[in-house]
């Protein structure tokens, strides 16, 4: 079967999740990312949205991170102060999913605004939402974003939530408890902090995709990573389980952060 | 004990030009209707306080109503922008819109704080982030056993909070079950409330996953069928997805906005929510 | 995950001496089983804390187990005074112990601050009374926005956390209901955390009132039956009143008191609770 | 019909209560003067327990805060932190009961140790269990004590709970926000503080107690208040009402303050 480059994104997210680990899920590619993942490989992944609902078990994708069906799925449906201050705060989640309208070289992302200065921006974004404290708090956070040199910027206009802020040491000294951004997950291809200098660089490139491709899209002096492989690519059976959940479902725009109403 | 009135009435008794109001209801019984009659009455120089404004503060805003918003979320759900709300920011139109804005782990605890009688809270959050230099009411506070430094917030305490719930009893007991969100400690943090329900019962029997807020801390309860829409009220009303998806059309520009609330709010009957 | 295992692993596994140890159930589904395993098991220097310390912290100190008491109010409900708990404050019998003591607010606080992950919670309490200067563990903290002088406790963060709840599925799932307390707290606050339930079922149905802990944070499930006697399960057991008084006379007499934890604790078959 | 003077103080109690207030009670005699009030000329009284039950209505005194009917019964039930944080801390309760062992002519109140010093006393009491924030937070607090020169004393060996601190402003320094201890309630009379020195003086004698008894059993030169009355005698319809509370529940001891196991 041949797959769109969004699809190959949604299936990559998906395969970093494994069965057990507990994961604070937005809605758009990364709730399709999560809900595939419970459907394939990882049937025991507890999705939490930021709602309240934890370990909800959605049989179509929500349509917003307060679907009824997530509540009437859940094991239990918790208060929104208690989401982020018993099961976030504390480190308690193994993965955190992020969307970005700006993602730096340092991993750190802006949904706030771009262009002018803040009291008059060129762009207003929704803002932060859950952000900030999941990219602090999570034990690792997933950014799922589509790759263009609009939105992989050297340095962000306005940092919403921190990655690895201007470098090493930075979010120790900040006192964030979660290891912060370990994988970018791209139409293009993969990206991972640079262990010494935490600068995001290519690990994976999708199939079809070439390492110029990915360069002429990001904002910085794109780096491969020693051993630059090419993606899987997705399988029948996970193209098929993809599309069984979004034809259930009506297309959700992605650009949509963590956040909602 | 809370009152059970019209929701003209209370309204008007409740929301003045100037006050601080919070309409919640975290993605699930926001209270549209209520809005609405805010829009129909008039109200202005309101300090608008909602963790997720979407469509309502969009129709709020658009309108004239606020002054200034206390966020941390502006987005349509699922959908993208919110027009009238990026134009009252990029724009000034129709009026300048001041903005004080927060993350939801900040927002959420705020209200906490305000439920509680505190008069901030304590929090690991903001730290690294540029939103910490936008505002005064985000401060560092050292924890006075290890020495660590963590984020304090200052309390909610709104004039007005204004939430939506499945249902009352005649005495103004109300309760809501589902995604409960933040609607009790809106209530319990505000200086006045009101809420809204989908029915006013004789005896509100047990459910899971239901919570109780006692009338005597609630000031007035209003009837509003349908109040929630194009949100939902669980067991009562589901999303109206494609109404979130038309609103993007609709409030894309300041004219058809206009026309839409002409019609389906200012028109439509005092009391009566008409939103797709 | 949580495992589900006997009792006695459990406590095997989870207790050791000189840990902190927190036995929780505030007035309904207190663990007794658990802290009779505890007793069987002999461990020592325990830092027993709780809020209520009643019977079974009086049964554990008695017992030579406890080297601290981390409490709000050690009495025996309805009846008067916990005669161990006092022979061990007033005359150091069997061995002395030291106390850190607060009030409830105070107590529930720090099991928040503990569950959230933060090194502190802050109150209105405390101000005015003698508990201040009786431990480094309260002190004044100063709002960042009002000036307000307030009170901080440090979290708790207990080595076990133990409690009772009515059932559990097989996955390690735990629900409660009726009076649920602190136990949610507990548990989550706990490096390691123990649930002993009445039951272990299928399927959690759900009910009024009742909230669940998901299995993944909790580390064993016990299958106790009756476990929290003479404290109750709602739905499953009732308090047992006469026994709450025949504990006055029990435990006054240090001799009587050991005849009593021999017959009905040490000599009780292992993984079974005799209390009355 | 006779009384005993437990039956008096009971009543007293109950009558300073009144529809539609809300009520934090405790075990014991606040407990049965709150239902007995409830069951007669305050059928709206809102009961509030510190186990989380707000509203309950027991057909049976409950046997321990803790007691099963009190959650069958309650318009709703939250946890133990709830209940401090969100409901006694901000100032929402009209009344709390509280019993002392020592109370001081200051409405200082004492359930921690009496005698020796604190580490080694005389006597250890249960401790605090809720009493000092329901003596800060709730708008006035009422005091049910039997009267004796035991419990009245002149300075309190350990404040648990404060009442008003050493005199006329250290409520307002402390910054706690309720009005403090308006009514002591004993088996000789009422109690209320001067409202110019603060200290506890007498208001009622109950019917066939004397001046110089009610004296006699305080620590303190005990002053009367101008005017002082004596307690209407319970009426033949409270003393039934009481009986029929009683009777249908084993007596409790009614040394306990605030707390329960």
């Amino acid at each position: 079967m041949s797959h769109t480059s969004d699809e190959m994104m949604t299936i990559a997210a998906a395969r970093q999740l494994r069965a057990g680990q507990v994961c604070f899920v937005g809605i758009g590619l990364p709730s399709t990312a999560a809900n595939l993942a419970r459907n394939t490989h990882a049937p025991g992944l507890v999705l939490i949205y930021e709602s309240g609902t934890i370990g909800a078990k959605p049989d179509h994708l929500p349509l917003s991170i307060g679907d009824g069906i997530l509540a009437e799925t859940a094991d239990a449906v918790v208060s929104v102060p208690e989401i982020f201050n018993y099961w976030l705060q504390p480190g308690r989640i193994d993965v955190g999913f992020l969307g970005a309208a700006q993602l730096d070289r340092f991993g750190n992302i802006n949904t706030t605004v771009i262009g002018g200065d803040y009291a008059s921006p060129k762009v207003r974004l929704p803002g932060a939402g859950g952000a900030p404290e999941i990219a602090a708090s999570c034990r690792e956070v997933i950014v799922v974003v589509r790759h263009s040199r609009r939105t992989f910027v050297d340095k962000a206009d306005f940092i919403t939530s921190v990655g690895y802020g201007s470098g090493p040491g930075d979010r120790e000294r900040l006192g964030l408890t979660g290891a912060g951004p370990a994988t970018v997950i791209t139409d293009l291809g993969i990206l991972a902090p640079d262990p010494e200098s935490r600068e995001l660089r290519l690990t994976h490139l999708h199939p079809g995709v070439t390492l110029d491709q990915a360069r002429e899209a990001t904002g910085w002096d794109l780096a491969a990573a020693p051993g630059l492989a090419e993606t899987a690519p997705p399988s029948e059976h996970e193209l098929a389980a993809l599309r069984a959940l979004t034809t259930a479902t009506p297309a959700t725009p992605s650009r949509g952060n963590q956040g909602g109403g | 004990m809370a009152e059970v009135v019209p929701l003209e009435t209370a309204v008007a008794t409740l929301v003045h030009d100037g006050d601080s109001v919070a309409l919640e209801g975290f993605t699930h019984l926001i209270p549209f209707a209520a809005g609405h009659e805010i829009i129909r009455q008039g109200r202005r120089d309101l300090v608008l306080v909602r963790m997720t404004p979407d469509l309502i503060y969009d129709q709020l805003i658009g309108m004239g109503c606020a002054s200034k918003l206390v966020f941390s979320w502006g987005g349509n759900p699922g959908v993208g922008s919110l027009h009238r709300f990026r134009d009252a920011v990029e724009h000034g139109w129709p009026a300048p819109l001041e903005l004080e804005e927060h993350s939801h782990a900040g927002m959420a605890n705020r209200y906490v704080a305000g439920a509680s009688g505190l008069p901030f809270a304590v929090l690991r959050g903001y730290r690294g982030t540029d939103l910490q230099g936008q505002t005064a009411n985000i401060k560092p506070i050292t924890c006075p056993f290890t020495g660590e430094e963590l984020t304090a917030v200052p309390a909610i305490n709104p004039d007005v909070g204004i939430v939506h719930a499945q249902r009352a009893d005649r005495a103004g007991n109300v309760q809501l079950w589902g995604i409960t969100g933040i609607q009790k400690e809106v209530v319990l943090a505000a200086r006045r409330s009101l809420v809204t329900v989908e029915e006013i019962v004789e005896e509100l029997d047990p459910r899971p996953g239901a919570i109780v807020i006692p009338s005597w801390a609630v000031t007035y309860v209003a009837a509003a069928p349908g109040g929630s829409r194009p949100s939902y009220s669980l067991g009562y009303t589901i999303r109206d997805n494609d109404f979130y998806v038309a609103w993007d059309e609709i409030a894309r520009d300041r004219e058809t906005f206009r026309v839409w609330i002409d019609e389906h709010v200012l028109r439509a009957g005092r009391g009566e929510s008409v939103t797709a």
